[in-house]
């Protein structure tokens, strides 16, 4: 079975996807979709070496924190783009040390900071141990960096073990 | 259906075929490949001959493609002039096959035998199809097989004039499909016998855009049949190519030739209004020109190779002139020549190529070296072959200008046409003369510590070939021309191809 | 129509106004902010908010109004979810290196040039990934 | 023998020896002369066999159909003037086997030169047997490519490579102008049989295309037989060996066009135009060769111009068009042959003993060589006039004839310059004579070995000697009724009386004559004081004027001919896009009808406008920006996007796809290829030609957006492809009529684009894989990064989302090509897919690493999937259907529902294959000498630092 | 209703599309243009997305999603480009 | 402003566009100019079916207009073509870039430089 369906999470994503795709509910579907599932993990495993284990859970609550975060600071950055004038802006580079230590971990945290708008991942260090983000509007950098730190890196930490 | 029902997609399938078993074969087993590409030239030539033969008898035979019936789906046409021509390229094909087997050309670069055989599946393609984006599509074909042939081998030389002939070669394709987007938008069909139907049709106010159309479908013909002033890139493409290949590339000129004979009186005949045989007025003097411009080629070429582009140049334009007077005579006449410049270009490349594999560092220019091994034999080999490129008895070429001469004779401008063709001859045969004579007679002492070269009479065989396919094609002068009027006759007759291409009305 | 049906007719154009909004906004961020690194923050609302809204706002109206299954409206969204941080990702990078490689001329932004982590590392963009670290990865 | 087998055997005769020969022709000298010997004496035993009964009056006739379409029949005929020419030329030829076997060394290349000598008689042979005036072409022109090589024989000596060029080059060229000449005429008469022409003089000489073929005629005619001003190519000709040129100037070569004067005599002559020029030229040319033969040192030189000279003579009397003038002239012909093959065997003898042909070197000779002095001035004295020799008797006939003659209505004319060249003509033959045997010799050198030849050398010049001499002292009993046959056969009615003696009484053509021989030997007395006068003034030689004028024509030629063909693309292409505009103009303003048509337009919307907006914006930023290559990519790719817009907009989706998906790969092959090309590279053209550019560009523009503007404004004219929408789903299984017409309705041009793309993969495959070799590999290993790159090679966060990336954009790979026969997509949309998601592994983490883990080779998937779509389309022949005939069903499978299987589906997997193989493999190979490009450089840097480090 | 908030999208949509042909245009660096043009994408799919609602057709949802995954594929690529030169490597 | 003179025009653009480009003295540069020409190519081979909104050609019992699918397909395989042709004009501008070290277009000013084609050939030792 580990060999037949080496990434279970993938390949409900793969299903999922394809049933999406398909864009209509039928057994046929969903019958072509498992195939799928099951032969691209397996044609595809050389290209992801050492996937990580997931905490699917703990994976659903992150999205669906993000997603809340995304539409809050969508709103917030908005009016920065609108109303505050370009002096006003506390542009800020943040380099933010991470104790994440796998790559998928350390590429979803930066992805779900650059989501959520105001904030983009722009480089990781050399040694792999700091995230260098871009704020447009961080008139305090450290406090920032404990924001993000608490709320998406701990979880994180929770989701990929 | 019986199977030889199918013969006519033969020349289509075979290459089809061969190409590709002979790319998964080239890298383990060359000689297997070799013999695929072999097989398949000879099969080509096979089912050319038995189509040569079934449309003798003057029936126009089509073939749906996926059983669709024209002109909604894409219909195969075989008549005479489909047939000579599928003939003719079976024949180029297997005499510059065996010349690049037998000088190794086929060794000097990637996949020479894949290219060949799509090479001739584009060209059988372009002989065949009775739709005009289909014939675009086969035009392609036959050109990037061409871009990649021609480039054989490689070299500065052959990079440099290879980005300017595939750089033309893409203008003219694309200008091709604005013909046929015009086309398409006046007469809403693609089969071009349907097309010739619906040209007729069309009203006073779409006079203007159909002219258009036919105007720049022709040229788009003259471009691949290098019509002065559309000829600039054919003379350092052709000198520069592998001459294997080069010999076979003189048919592709042919191609644009065999176009425009086969559009011109099917789509733009007497019935299409202010299209109505539209490329006339500009086609005998551009003729004209590029005869001239090809002999003076000719004339002033410092070596073989390129003498020879030239000579393909010349040949088009004396040929164009008989297309140009548009009667049964005039394309009779252009038809047998077509064949025999076709061959005759080849065998001057060829021998280009045996001089040049034979006077090392001298190569094929025509400049006097030391004497050279199996001279004489190379020397008559020119010599034949230049009598036949420019048209000097005993062979095919002289009976060829003789046809065009007497069937151009009292057609508007004939004075010009006789002077041209004739002026022509003379200033390629003293072309020929200087350089044949700076090669073959003058000689200087051998340089020291240089070795001569030692080469086998092998590479001969594809240049003897070909001359004495020209000797036969002059003494079977006779039927030949006999079946070259009769597929004039029959090209003329566009209404008897349409009933034949869309059924009885 | 029905008052369920003046609902989600009322759902629907929300959502693709906001979304339309926030696309508009994401442009005319890009075009205000004063340089590339802040400009960087428009295309995510582009991209989030904006497509988001009316990716949602199309399948509401095929399913709702059409009535016909119109899920895969979402697959777009997962898509640019994944990409659009990689994008902003690499056009920070191109700007890291134009501050590096044009030195004085670049124009580095308000929030001026990002000093190195550590005195053991710098950025990526600035210093090859070490071998043995996590952000070594494919390197060959 | 039956008469068909004789004229065959006759004419292919000396055509089998040249073969034979040649195929020997490493063998002995014996064999090669031996043959070509065995050649001319059974060919000559034919002649004589038939002899009686020509003369006696029966024409032998054979024809063969070669090509009826135009008249030219294999026809050959024999009457007396063939006959006689047949026998000339075989006797002769005969001969001078003889005397070549041994005049020519044994060292030399004896099988070359009997071969070409054979190939000469049988064209000549030809010539004067052809009963079709077509065929009759075929044999002259293969008499100048003949001659052509042995005239050139010694090809080491410059001056015969020349003088061989220079007779082809007339004698060749004069032969192209008879082809126009006889063409006209055969179609003037309705036929190219020559018995038909022959009888049909009243027609043709009342054409009124008469005067133009006559004159092509005649100057086929006068380039052959050396008349002036083509007269120029047989001095030098004379670098021949001596055998070759007795052969050529005395009976053969030369005499061919005198042949066709008098072959044609009934159809041309006796016109006041033929008379006029015909006479005329014949006239110069005689005194003009006899007068510089006077004066010329080298033996082959005096016998060159003496035979221009007596050339002009045999025409001045053809053009007289007289009856007794044609028995004169054919006398004459006899004559000639016989003591100018004699002479130039002669002169070869005494070549070939001293060593030197230089008159003013030799003398006294008759001492050493008597038989050869014997000869000799026998013949010189034929060649003279002076009786009794034959070339008594057709002078004075000749001089007879003159005073028929009004010339430009001056009686006198005629008669007055002809004895004026007789004049000459004594005095130069004397000189031969007289300086080269007799007196003192002039240098001792070439005298010291000087002694007569063996037999068999002088046995040939000897027997014409004889001959000579018969001539005159027994006319009409040697050559009498052949004379009479042949003269009648030239005038086409029979000759009454002849008159060939060498007496006939006191008149004024036998004062002429002794007026002639007088002042004739007066001048030779006077010579050295003549000479000197002559020799003050600078003549015009023919030969530097050839030479100039080819000189000339070559540079200028060639001069236009660089200009114009510079491989330049820009003038290629500025040529194909003028002619383009020049005819769209012509095509519109010439064929009428109306621009805009009466479909109504569509209002655009604001979006559609900004959309339009932004493409033109695109486009011009396009070519602002072109140099600055970076930012034309980026602008490109606007332009695709509003194109791809466009297509969504228009209702065509499928177009949309393709468009995004080929877009990107274009730019990614574009950003690969740019790393290697400089990025911002200098200006090039000037400010004109920017001008002159932008002019044919918004030429080109209108043009092509005027024919837009001018179709989408028009009604659709029942297209075909109502039958394709109508027959989408119930002929070829599917809805998306777009896809079905892919892979159905068009399949075959969908199998020529696969092909096309496959083509492009290996193509590309071939051109990259030399790269490392070579000028390219040395630049690549010494290749400079021209602008700083970052360390980093595979960013981190672009990794990880590819993993994940990379079975997702697979999976909608598959669904778009499993969908695409009924909603958009297809085969080639979804290989495009499934590339773009290993491209993406590709730019994220690198070429080895992507690599290392694909499996399936490229040339293997565009093999394949050539092979898959074949084997589709010919699966179809095994149910009795066409090519490429499609099948579908429905079927129903539990649980599943109902399933659509379609043979298209097959094809469009071939479709795939192709594709998605040619793309990688172009990327592939480009991305890895980007490869090569960039590990050179590293080593190259590391081999820097280790340096300095040092 | 949803027509109005269509003909709204569209406007938004138009204008969006401006300004980043503005930025394109403007620059300055390289980035910036980058930057204009994957906006550019996305707005795009919008108005195919907009399109698709307005014509009750989601025939074209595919061009799209083939849009998204191009549009990312071409940014990277042409960032790739300025940091490294080589795009694959 | 009608649609079809948005398309019209705009196909005259490129078209001028392309011929601009193409008619510059490098390798790049054409082959942009290309890529400007066959745009407009495919785009007027598109328009040879008319302008039609809202009607893509996928069969469906309940629609009867339809935007003409035959152009469509035409242009597809055009688009394919092209394609093919460019990435093969691409990557011989830069093979004959690395070859020659000039990405000019414009030729030398002989016919046919001494050295080149067969000749040359004949002068390199055969590989095998
Ligand atoms: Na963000
Ligand atoms: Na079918």
């Amino acid at each position: 079975m580990r060999r037949l369906i080496p990434h279970p999470g993938l390949s409900v994503l793969l299903v999922i996807i394809w049933l999406l795709m398909a864009n209509e509910p039928t057994v046929g579907g969903l019958l072509v979709g498992i195939v799928i599932g099951i032969l691209l993990p397996i044609f595809t495993a050389p290209f992801w070496p050492g996937r990580p284990d997931v905490n699917y859970r703990a994976g659903v609550a992150y999205l669906l924190l993000v997603l809340w975060d995304i539409v809050v600071a969508n709103f917030e950055i908005a009016w920065i783009i609108l109303f505050r004038r370009n002096r006003d802006l506390r542009p800020a580079w943040l380099s933010i040390p991470m104790e994440l230590d796998t790559p998928e971990a350390i590429t979803v945290l930066a992805g779900t900071i650059s989501l959520t708008p105001g904030t983009v991942s722009s480089d990781v260090s050399a040694c792999g141990n700091y995230l260098l983000v871009h704020a447009l509007d961080a008139p305090d950098p450290e406090a920032e960096i404990a924001r993000i730190k608490a709320r998406y890196e701990a979880r994180l930490k929770r989701v990929f073990k | 259906m019986s199977l030889t029902a199918h013969l006519a997609i033969a020349p289509i399938v075979i290459p089809a075929l061969a190409a590709p078993l002979a790319l998964l074969l080239m890298r383990r087993t060359r000689h297997l490949a070799v013999s695929i590409s072999f097989a398949s030239c000879a099969a080509m030539l096979l089912a050319a001959l038995v189509l040569l033969n079934a449309s003798a008898d003057g029936t126009i035979r089509t073939y749906a493609l996926g059983d669709w019936p024209a002109p909604f789906g894409i219909v195969l046409v075989i008549d005479r002039l489909s047939s000579i021509m599928l003939t003719l390229a079976a024949t180029m094909s297997m005499i510059a096959l065996i010349h690049a087997v037998v000088t190794r050309a086929d060794r000097k670069g990637w996949h020479f035998h894949p290219l060949f055989q799509f090479q001739m599946l584009g060209l059988n393609g372009a002989f065949l199809t009775g739709d005009l984006f289909n014939l675009f599509v086969f035009f392609e074909v036959l050109l990037i097989a061409s871009y990649s042939l021609m480039l054989h081998g490689q070299g500065p030389a052959r990079l440099k004039a290879g980005v300017q002939y595939v750089i033309v070669n893409i203008v003219g394709s694309s200008l091709f499909l604005i013909a046929l987007g015009l086309l398409y938008a006046l007469t809403g069909t693609l089969n071009m016998a349907d097309m010739g139907l619906r040209v007729a049709a069309l009203g006073p106010d779409d006079q203007g855009l159909l002219r258009v159309a036919a105007l720049l479908l022709v040229s788009v013909f003259a471009l691949k049949a290098a019509l002065v002033p559309l000829h600039l890139w054919l003379p350092r493409t052709y000198a520069v190519t592998t001459p294997a290949i080069a010999s076979l590339f003189a048919i592709m000129t042919k191609v644009g030739v065999y176009s425009i004979i086969r559009v011109v009186p099917q789509i733009f005949g007497d019935g299409a209004g202010a299209a109505a045989w539209a490329p006339a007025p500009y086609l005998l003097p551009a003729a004209a020109l590029t005869a001239v411009v090809g002999f003076a080629g000719v004339f002033v070429a410092r070596n073989l190779s390129e003498q020879a582009a030239y000579a393909v140049i010349g040949s088009t334009g004396t040929l164009l002139i008989a297309v140009a007077g548009w009667q049964p005579d005039t394309l009779a006449a252009a038809i047998y020549y077509l064949v025999h410049s076709t061959l005759a270009g080849a065998a001057l490349f060829l021998v280009a190529d045996v001089v040049a594999r034979r006077r090392a560092s001298f190569g094929d220019t025509a400049t006097p070296g030391p004497v050279f091994s199996q001279r004489q034999l190379a020397g008559l080999l020119f010599m034949a072959a230049a009598i036949a490129a420019t048209g000097l008895p005993p062979l095919s070429g002289f009976i060829g200008k003789l046809l065009i001469l007497e069937s151009v004779f009292d057609t508007p401008g004939w004075g010009w046409a006789w002077g041209v063709i004739l002026a022509t001859t003379l200033i390629g045969v003293i072309g020929f003369a200087r350089t044949g004579s700076a090669i073959f007679w003058k000689e200087t002492p051998p340089t020291d510590g240089a070795r001569p070269v030692v080469v086998s009479k092998a590479d001969m065989a594809a240049p003897a070939i070909a001359i004495a396919l020209l000797a036969a094609w002059s003494i079977g002068a006779g039927p030949a021309t006999a079946y070259g009027a009769a597929a004039a006759n029959q090209i003329l007759d566009a209404a008897a191809t349409a009933r034949a291409v869309l059924g009885e009305p | 129509m029905s008052g369920l049906g003046i609902l989600f007719d009322v759902i629907i154009s929300v959502l693709i106004v906001i979304g339309a909004s926030f696309a508009l906004i994401g442009s005319w961020g890009m075009v205000r902010l004063p340089t590339l690194m802040e400009r960087l923050h428009g295309p995510t609302k582009a991209t989030t908010l904006g497509l988001g809204g009316m990716l949602v706002g199309s399948m509401l109206y095929f399913m709702l109004g059409e009535g016909q299954w119109a899920l895969h409206e979402l697959l777009i969204s997962l898509f640019l979810f994944i990409t659009a941080p990689i994008s902003a990702n690499m056009i920070a990078k191109v700007h890291l290196h134009e501050l590096r490689t044009q030195g004085d001329d670049a124009v580095a932004g308000p929030a001026g040039r990002p000093a190195a982590p550590s005195d053991k590392a710098n950025w990526a963009t600035y210093e090859a990934p070490h071998a043995d670290s996590v952000a070594a990865t494919s390197e060959s | 023998m039956a008469v068909p087998l004789t004229l065959y055997t006759l004419v292919v005769l000396p055509f089998l020896a040249a073969l034979l020969i040649a195929f020997g022709s490493d063998r002995g000298r014996a064999l090669h002369s031996g043959l070509a010997a065995a050649g001319s004496a059974l060919g000559l035993a034919i002649v004589l066999a038939v002899a009686g009964r020509v003369i006696g009056g029966e024409v032998l006739a054979v024809s063969a159909p070669w090509v009826p379409g135009i008249g030219l029949d294999f026809s050959l005929m024999i009457d007396p003037l063939g006959l006689m020419f047949a026998g000339l030329i075989l006797g002769i030829g005969l001969l001078v086997v003889i005397f070549g076997h041994f005049y020519l060394a044994s060292g030399e290349a004896t099988g070359r030169f009997f071969a070409s000598l054979m190939l000469f008689q049988g064209a000549m042979l030809g010539i004067v047997l052809s009963g079709n005036v077509l065929l009759l072409l075929v044999f002259w022109e293969l008499t100048s490519l003949s001659s052509f090589l042995l005239i050139g024989f010694w090809r080491d000596k410059a001056e015969a490579r020349q003088g061989a060029r220079m007779a082809l080059a007339v004698t060749g060229g004069g032969g192209l102008v008879l082809i126009a000449g006889m063409v006209l005429l055969g179609s003037i008469a309705g036929s190219f049989d020559l018995m038909t022409i022959l009888q049909r003089g009243d027609i043709v000489q009342a054409s009124p295309l008469y005067p133009v073929m006559l004159v092509l005629i005649l100057i086929g005619c006068f380039t052959k037989s050396a008349q002036f001003p083509f007269h120029f190519w047989l001095p030098h000709a004379m670098a021949a060996p001596t055998p070759v040129s007795a052969y050529l100037h005395s009976a053969t070569m030369v005499k061919a066009g005198v042949f066709l004067l008098a072959r044609l005599w009934p159809v041309l002559a006796g016109t006041d135009l033929y008379t006029v020029i015909v006479t005329s030229v014949g006239l110069i040319t005689m005194l003009l060769g006899a007068w510089v033969a006077l004066f010329k040192h080298d033996l082959k030189g005096i016998l060159a111009y003496s035979t221009i000279s007596q050339l002009g003579l045999l025409v001045m009397l053809l053009g007289f068009s007289l009856e007794m003038a044609a028995v004169a002239a054919v006398l004459h012909i006899l004559n000639h042959a016989a003591f100018k093959a004699a002479l130039f065997m002669s002169a070869g003898i005494v070549d070939h003993e001293t060593g030197t042909r230089d008159i003013r070197r030799l003398g006294g000779l008759a001492k050493v060589m008597p038989i050869t002095a014997v000869v000799a001035t026998i013949a010189a004295a034929a060649m003279a006039g002076l009786p009794p020799l034959g070339g008594f008797i057709s002078k004075e006939m000749m001089l007879d004839e003159t005073l028929q003659i009004s010339l430009f209505g001056l009686p006198w004319l005629v008669p007055v310059v002809a004895t004026v060249a007789a004049t000459l003509s004594v005095a130069y033959s004397l000189r031969l004579a007289i300086h080269l045997f007799f007196g003192k010799p002039r240098d001792p050198v070439p005298h010291a070995k000087a002694h007569d030849p063996g037999i068999g050398m002088w046995a040939s010049p000897a027997f014409l000697v004889i001959l000579a001499v018969l001539l005159g002292l027994v006319p009409m009993a040697l050559a009498g009724p052949l004379v009479g046959s042949v003269a009648g056969a030239v005038t086409g009615a029979p000759v009454g009386y002849l008159g060939l003696s060498l007496w006939h009484g006191v008149n004024l053509a036998l004062g002429m004559s002794m007026a002639a021989v007088a002042i004739g030997v007066l001048l030779l007395w006077r010579h050295a004081g003549i000479l000197r006068r002559y020799e003050a003034v600078r003549h015009l030689d023919a030969k530097e004027m050839f030479d100039r004028a080819m000189g000339l024509a070559d540079r200028q030629v060639r001069k236009l001919i660089v200009a114009t063909h510079t491989p330049s693309l820009q003038m290629m292409l500025f040529a194909t896009f003028a002619v383009i505009v020049v005819l769209i103009t012509e095509g519109a303003l010439t064929g009428g009808g109306n621009l805009t048509g009466t479909r109504a337009g569509q209002p655009a919307s604001a979006v559609a406008i900004i959309a339009w907006a932004l493409l033109i914006a695109a486009t011009i930023a396009v070519v602002l920006a072109q140099r600055q290559r970076f930012l034309v990519l980026i602008y490109i790719s606007v332009i695709g996007l509003i194109i791809t817009l466009a297509f969504v907009h228009f209702s065509a989706p499928d177009l949309a796809l393709t468009q995004i998906s080929v877009e990107v790969v274009t730019i990614l092959l574009l950003l690969l290829a740019l790393n290697l090309l400089p990025k911002t590279p200098p200006l090039l053209s000037s400010n004109p030609r920017r001008i002159r550019d932008v002019l044919l560009a918004i030429g080109g523009g209108l043009g092509v957006g005027g024919a837009a503007w001018a179709m989408l404004t028009r009604n659709p004219n029942d297209p075909i492809s109502s039958f394709h929408l109508a027959n989408s789903y119930s002929g070829g299984g599917g809805t998306n009529v777009v896809n079905v017409t892919l892979v159905d309705f068009r399949a075959f041009d969908t199998l020529g684009e696969i092909i096309v793309l496959g083509i492009a993969g290996l193509a590309i495959f071939a051109l990259l894989d030399t790269t490392a070799r070579g000028a390219a590999g040395a630049r690549l290993r010494s290749w400079q990064e021209d602008m700083p790159h970052s360390p980093e090679r595979h960013p981190l966060m672009f990794v990880m989302a590819t993993r994940i990336l990379l079975p997702l954009v697979l999976a909608a790979g598959i669904y778009i090509f499993l969908r695409g026969h009924n909603q958009p997509g297809g085969g080639f949309i979804a290989a495009l897919v499934v590339a773009i998601a290993f491209l993406l592994q590709y730019l994220a983490s690198g070429f080895d690493w992507t690599d290392a883990r694909r499996r399936v080779g490229e040339h293997m998937l565009i093999a394949s999937g050539v092979l898959i779509a074949m084997a589709t389309g010919l699966g179809s022949l095994l149910f009795g259907a066409n090519f490429l005939t499609s099948a579908f069903g429905y079927f129903q499978v539990p649980l599943v529902g109902e399933v659509e299987l379609a043979t298209a589906l097959l094809f469009d997997i071939g479709v795939f294959a192709v594709v998605f193989g040619a793309v990688m493999l172009a990327l592939a190979q480009l991305s890895q000498i980007s490869q090569r490009a960039a590990r050179a450089h590293a080593a190259q840097v590391e081999a820097q630092q280790q340096e300095d480090q040092r | 209703m949803i027509s109005y908030a269509i003909t709204f999208a569209f406007v938004c949509l138009s204008l969006a599309l401006a300004l980043n042909l503005w930025r394109l245009l403007k620059g300055p660096t390289a980035g910036d243009r980058i930057v204009a043009l994957d906006t550019m994408v996305i707005n795009a799919i919008a108005v195919i997305i907009v399109i698709g609602m307005l014509t009750v057709n989601d025939t074209y949802y595919e061009a799209a999603l083939l849009l998204a995954m191009v549009g990312f594929v071409g940014t990277v690529a042409y960032c790739k480009f300025l940091l490294r030169g080589d795009i694959v490597e | 402003m009608t649609l079809e003179f948005l398309v019209a025009s705009s196909i005259g653009v490129l078209v001028a566009g392309g011929i601009y480009l193409a008619l510059r003295g490098r390798t790049f540069q054409v082959v942009l100019g290309l890529t400007l020409f066959s745009y407009a190519v495919n785009l007027f081979l598109f328009a040879s079916g008319r302008l039609t909104l809202n009607a893509p050609p996928i069969w469906s019992k309940t629609v009867s207009d339809y935007a003409d699918p035959l152009p469509q397909a035409l242009v597809l395989t055009a688009i394919v073509i092209t394609f093919g042709m460019t990435a093969f004009a691409v990557v011989l501008a830069l093979r004959s870039f690395l070859e020659t070290g000039s990405d000019q277009v414009d030729g030398d000013d002989a016919p046919c430089a001494p050295g080149d084609g067969p000749s040359a050939d004949a002068r390199r030792e055969p590989r095998a």
